[in-house]
């Protein structure tokens, strides 16, 4: 299935881009071994918070993933 | 209650939304607001020229909307006003307008230092400063954590 | 630090006074500010048609400007504006305009909110109100001794 | 010696004017026994603060009057 993934913040500067999509096994560990090591060890750190279709993931176990879903990783807030 | 949040990509007026706030608010005494802008001036690599405000639009304005349906259950509010930008901005442009209405003066006082504490390090923004003809990511201040803290 | 204190027996525009105290402070990261006005309504004789605020010229301003030094000493601060109206108004006409401009935001809020609680309790300010074709003089309320308390 | 005095928020309503001389001796146990008995003890109230010549006294023990000096009495504020 394809996912669409959206890093924000400096998770953007690692990843190259805004925004992309990936064709992958529908779990999180599957895309993280999709991705380029130094993306993927950007996007495990604990600060890093992961939405799915805008909806924030409080329970990763729980996790399920379907084509077509909006992963954006959001890592720790700097507003105002 | 009147409550109006909105998360607008241009430049805006903050003088001019506060009057027209204040005029809505006529039965209000008082109202107690924040205005943050760019600062002028520089960090540790020199002028800052610009900044930009990242948001993430399925959660930003969402997430600016609890918080104000948070200040209103907590401070009696005769009206709340958020107004936060994202883009590209430069040295005194303005950033966030917040600005309360109520009858009692503490109550918009902490209503408004309420809603910009938790813009500051609970809302859905990232930010980045050009200095010195590179842009650099904003990490939180230790001082927001500090500030929010006070509201748990 | 710029410190501007007014007193002054016409009608002015806060959101004015607002947008070029900000423009005079861009260095500042922001503007922390209240804006009181003639409450729109009732008091306990009926609909309240107009407010009075008489001062004493000697000791009225000079207690203000102390005030601000207070606020100057205690907050670093980038700027402080007060401006407080005398005369008669009518409701939705603006009092008193207090902004705070602050690299810090909680210096900011704490100058404007500390600069009311003293315009409030501890200024030379006598306020009447009519209604029902009567003037009454507004007698000093317990909530603003209790204000100025916390700043002991 | 002729004295000023002045009468601020509702002590203006007592006194029925906001200001008015006085020809006395020049204390302010005279002044009080010159004025109307109301507006006497509507002056005495401990609340009420005096100020001569825009200077607040602090201890009116002390307290020495001279010719054209003008003495506000100052009730409890109410302001912003």
């Amino acid at each position: 299935m394809t996912l669409r993934l959206v890093f924000l913040g400096r998770l953007e500067d690692a990843a190259g881009v805004a925004e992309r999509e990936i064709a992958v096994a529908g779990s999180l560990d599957a895309i993280m071994a999709a991705l380029e090591p130094e993306l993927s060890a950007a996007l495990s750190d604990a600060r890093i918070k992961l939405a799915v279709n805008g909806i924030l993931v409080t329970d990763l176990a729980s996790l399920t993933l379907r084509d077509g879903d909006e992963l954006a990783f959001l890592p720790p807030v700097s507003g105002g | 209650m009147a409550c109006l949040v909105r998360l607008i990509d241009g430049s805006f007026d903050p003088a001019a939304q506060l009057a027209a706030f204040s005029a809505a608010h006529a039965q209000a005494g008082g109202i107690a607001s924040f205005i943050g802008q760019v600062r002028a001036g520089a960090n540790e690599h020199g002028d800052v020229d610009a900044l930009e405000l990242q948001h993430y639009a399925p959660l930003t304005l969402p997430g600016m909307e609890a918080l104000a349906a948070a200040a209103q259950t907590r401070w009696p509010l005769e009206g709340l006003l958020i107004i936060h930008r994202t883009g590209q901005m430069r040295p005194g442009d303005p950033i966030v307008l917040v600005a309360a209405a109520a009858r009692h003066r503490r109550d918009a006082f902490a209503a408004a230092e309420f809603a910009m504490d938790h813009l500051k390090s609970d809302s859905w923004f990232w930010k980045r400063e050009k200095a010195g003809g590179e842009w650099r990511w904003v990490e939180p201040r230790e001082q927001d954590f500090a500030d929010i803290r006070r509201w748990a």
